[in-house]
């Protein structure tokens, strides 16, 4: 999942047509300046920090500024600042618009309905969690034959929008649906939507564009989203790895399996510090390469799970041990590892010949794994 | 009896000459499916493992009546390639490709449906029938023939219950492991009532996930049309609420979807639902006594 | 017993504040045909010869329960009036529209046929049974309660047909108009069926044109499944071969699509086919006394 | 239904990026020449009559020239030659390409299947007709999901083309298929499609629009196809009107009734030389307007065959007999009228006071048409 900040959603929808305010990035409190100085941004603006956690508004990190220099304290005010561990590093300054109503729209996935799906409400510019389900719009959209006139006529309604205002919303959603297909968004939000005399404007944009489509849109390769740094690594190498708050690095093959192994270690009173799910891969090298990524996150003792079926315990057991080489003795961590099915007896050996443990039980494996972790706290 | 393959299950394998798809034919071949055909354009005429190659599943079809595809072919490829199944007549399609973008799926789903294939996967490890047939790559090893039906949105994790199942003497009647992605072609709801209409199933096994409401959904059809004992288990309870798809994302779930949500809905529907996934074949045995009652 | 449409049928008019939607829902209501609702976006509140008009299709069922539909809406906007009535439920469409490129059309018949709505026409005047109900714009007057089933690719050729049927002192069990567009969202094939099927009809009047191999197709399905006695009338025997769609379109109907292609499937198949429409009478007589013999 | 000339159809072509030989247009033989002295045509070259009717090679329409000179001389030849009927006026100057093998291609609608179906065969630049089935595959694509990459597999291997060429038949299948749907085409063909070195180029393009679609399509609106100038004023007063090869003229409401009265008429020993349909109209103005443009074909006699269901017949009455008042006393002709049905008393009285006889009886009605037609030969 990629999520874009809000300056580059806003690039992905002038492309395709969505009417934005005037606005322009800027990355120095100078260059802040300059830009309203130049006229590329009218004044009276608005300064929002870029950053992909929200509670941004209440954490001063929107200002408004009516001269070149109130930019320039605005910019230096918010640079910087750090949102749930993310820095502002840039900033968006744009017109500052005379509003009337705030209205919420987004297209997204129903995977119930196997359909996509347009949620509408005449409530926005709040948290729409926080608005009543009865004022919230649902209807599922078919791919074929796409978005249609009723559903465009529905959603005005419930936004209470007619003549000129309508015609807007018809524009908006045939556009807002162009860029949830084209662009294979699994998300594309407005809030708030906002209505300027006769038209609208999306004050905001939220944009998540599906990892899985990558082949399709290497443009996004190198937008990082809110990945920590380890995770913008380990997505270049194609594994799946996570950063949590605990101490206990695991290790397993499959989201169920690995999602199962937090389940028991934090039933055993453990707390798991990474995840990396090897998927299919026993590679020996794919496998050096992940634990040697997990070595980065510094973990107190690492966990390892493997059933193999399809993957051989053997081959992920060499991987394994080659990587616990590289690691300087320093660096080193309890390694308690759990491996059974397909070649178990081989990987077994290998392990132990490298002074690695392991046992085939689930429960006793795991437990070890959280005495070793608070062995060393 | 068993659900959606038997012994006059004939599957072409779509990817054949990639790893994936040699090792996964001589794999099926063991479990003893009519492994009757593989498909991979521009190799028509060439074999693997003893399996002849075609270039299109029309002409596979055409030459074998197969009625069942496996499809192994990249993500970027596995739209056309399971519309072109379902446009040569195959009505069971198991999509083990992963990383297929749901944009993607959505039209394969659709399509499929209105056409009267059925989907299992993406991402998936398929259905296996021990004793009658295997479409997909569950390992070999885990099965024995047996009464216990198994549905499941993991992979590795179901093997590894399967396993635990095997181990206390029980066997499977079918095991369908569905995929984890955002879209799937086949959900609980769509797999329950098979299992409900199989004489050969006394009990089911449940495996979910966090995310999504498909368990919900189940559980709600548990309580109102499933008569046969239910054992479940939901990973990913101590999982982080996480990187969630925004705002909308919750909107549409509300109020659902966590492991407590599911794990309620389930109990509430009157299954055994495990909190670890060790305690399931303790539950399984509980549940095959209270159904010979 | 009657086709397709009953007195239980209650019509929705997409479109009715237009002046063909005013006039036919009246003539409707003089059939005896339950209208129950007319949508025209905008004009909610409103009520047109004393039928309550709605915003949406949707907006119509849920009020009234509509399960049919007319729709009058101009051609531009007629495949979207198509599908929001088949998203609001509704399983029969009458399109009364005409001019709908085809591309739309393709669009709307598949759309339809996956959520199993039938679609009548577009460009057709639709389907009547008297005594029971009328959805579309076959004059009143034509009709009078029979044996006699028609199915006809024309529309005001058909009302002459049926009209001439009423002046033998015979009646129409069911008359339907299939429209005589490139794509049809039901042919003769579709349709025939349904009168084998139905007990109150003796004998089937089939009115067809040149161009495309519907009728070669129906004289197909007439000699394998069709039992009731079939009076056949081709118009265009001595059009000219004209404005053809260049050679492709002659590639897909390769010997086929000429009057007399038609005329000789249909005798092949035993039907009586007249050479002129007045003859049609006659043969319509003959066809039930050979049906009572 | 609007036929493109040639260049016209490779002018769409172009927009969506099918590959064709160089080549401008000419109206006079100086131009052609001048295109050619500017190297904007490549010599050798090709000059090729634009007409819709087929034949043109046989007819000496289509030459070749290596130096400006041959050029124009190639164009007086070739312009003013009339084929079917119609002049020749524009001319196509086209580079001359080495080409090998010589391919069928088409896009059309299967009516049975309800689908687009493309049409290929390794035998193009003769007749499509005149290739045994065997040779010709047939293969419907559906509109969602719309053209697949096993179609074009398909396409490729009947056409004999793999590799490069293969490739360059999948963009060519992407194109045409987009020319189908976005242009809202009945027909798009190309005969021959060459094999030109690695590639392939449609040295003819044959497209046919579907007129339905006028409402997205103004552009196709002045091109005029192969229609004769009485039916383009038709075309544009939206009234369906062909021309035949006879002499008395039909007008009747709705297509199968039309048919209907031609074949009665024929079998009576009629020639219909013009038909007007009427459709569902039974507004004064529009029969009016109607049967003056049905006076300027000069018909012997008229026949006027009405069935009023929902038209009504009086209507139609008064529309007719305010057109034959217009109709100068010198021009005028027996005008046979066969009513019948809705308000039908009301219309025979109207009739009757302008002098025309009138009766509900198709059979006596028409022979009276045929011996009108006959006593004014």
């Amino acid at each position: 999942m990629v999520k874009l900040a809000e300056w580059q959603g806003k690039s992905v929808f002038r492309k395709y047509g969505v009417p934005l305010p005037r606005g322009e990035v800027a990355r120095s409190a100078a260059e802040a300046e300059s830009l309203v100085r130049d006229g590329k941004v009218p004044l009276p603006c608005v300064v929002k920090a870029q950053v992909l956690s929200g509670g941004r508004g209440k954490g001063g990190a929107v200002r408004f500024a009516s001269t070149p220099e109130e930019a320039r304290a605005a910019a230096e005010a918010i640079l910087g600042l750090e949102f749930k561990g993310e820095k502002v590093r840039e900033l968006l300054l744009e017109e500052k618009l005379t509003i009337g109503r705030e209205l919420y729209l987004s297209l997204t996935l129903d995977r119930t309905q196997r359909l996509p799906i347009i949620i509408a409400s005449a409530r926005g510019g709040v948290e729409i969690e926080s608005v009543p389900d009865a004022e919230i719009d649902r209807q599922t959209v078919d791919p074929f034959p796409g978005l249609t006139s009723y559903e465009k006529r529905r959603a005005a309604k419930v936004l209470g929008l007619a003549g000129t205002q309508a015609r807007s919303l018809d524009r908006l959603l045939d556009a807002l649906w162009k860029v949830f297909q084209q662009e294979d968004a699994e998300l594309v939000e407005i809030n708030p939507l906002a209505v300027v005399g006769d038209g609208l404007v999306a004050l905001d944009a939220k944009v998540i564009i599906e990892d899985d489509a990558g082949f399709r849109h290497p443009e996004y390769a190198e937008v990082r989203g809110d990945l920590t740094e380890l995770e913008e690594v380990a997505r270049e190498k194609d594994i799946a790895f996570v950063q949590l708050d605990g101490n206990i690095g695991v290790i397993a093959n499959g989201a169920g399996l690995t999602m199962a192994t937090l389940d028991v270690l934090k039933e055993l009173g453990g707390a798991p510090g990474v995840f990396l799910d090897l998927g299919g891969t026993d590679d020996p090298k794919k496998v050096t390469e992940a634990f040697l990524l997990m070595a980065r996150a510094k973990p107190t003792a690492v966990f390892l799970n493997i059933f193999g079926g399809v993957t051989r315990c053997d081959s992920v057991a060499k991987g394994l041990v080659e990587a616990m080489r590289e690691v300087p003795a320093n660096e080193r961590f309890p390694l308690i590892a759990r491996i059974r099915g397909n070649n178990e007896a081989e990987g077994t050996e290998i392990l132990r010949s490298a002074g690695i443990t392991s046992t085939s039980d689930l429960r006793a494996s795991a437990q070890a794994a959280v005495d070793a972790a608070r062995g060393r706290p | 009896m068993s659900v959606l393959v038997d012994r006059d299950t004939r599957v072409v394998v779509q990817g054949i000459t990639g790893h994936q798809g040699t090792v996964h034919a001589r794999e099926m071949r063991l479990f003893g499916t009519s492994v009757v055909a593989g498909v991979t354009p521009g190799k028509a005429g060439t074999e693997v493992e003893g399996v002849p190659v075609f270039d299109s599943v029309r002409d596979a079809v055409e030459a074998t009546h197969a009625n069942a595809s496996s499809i192994f072919v990249p993500a970027p490829y596995a739209r056309d390639a399971l519309l072109e199944a379902v446009d040569a007549g195959i009505r069971l399609c198991v999509v083990v490709t992963e990383h297929i973008p749901f944009h993607d799926m959505l039209v394969m789903y659709h399509y499929a449906r209105s056409k009267g294939t059925r989907i299992i996967g993406p991402n998936c490890p398929g259905i296996a029938s021990p004793g009658a047939s295997k479409v997909g790559i569950i390992p070999n090893v885990v099965f024995r023939p047996g009464r216990i039906g198994v549905i499941s949105r993991s992979g590795t994790l179901t093997y590894e219950i399967v396993s635990g199942i095997k181990e206390t003497g029980l066997g499977q009647s079918t095991c369908i492991g569905l995929g984890g992605d955002p879209v799937v072609g086949t959900t609980f709801v769509d797999a329950l009532p098979l299992f409900e209409a199989d004489p050969d199933t006394d009990a089911l096994v449940m495996v979910g996930e966090i995310g999504g409401t498909a368990e919900e959904d189940a559980a709600e059809y548990i309580r109102h049309h499933f008569t046969k004992p239910v054992v479940a288990y939901i990973a990913g309870r101590s999982a982080p609420p996480g990187k969630r798809m925004g705002h909308a994302g919750a909107i549409i779930t509300r109020g659902k979807g966590t492991a407590q949500t599911k794990v309620a809905a389930l109990e509430a529907a009157g299954a055994r639902v495990a909190r670890l996934p060790y305690e399931i074949p303790t539950l399984v045995g509980e549940a095959v006594r209270s159904a010979r009652r």
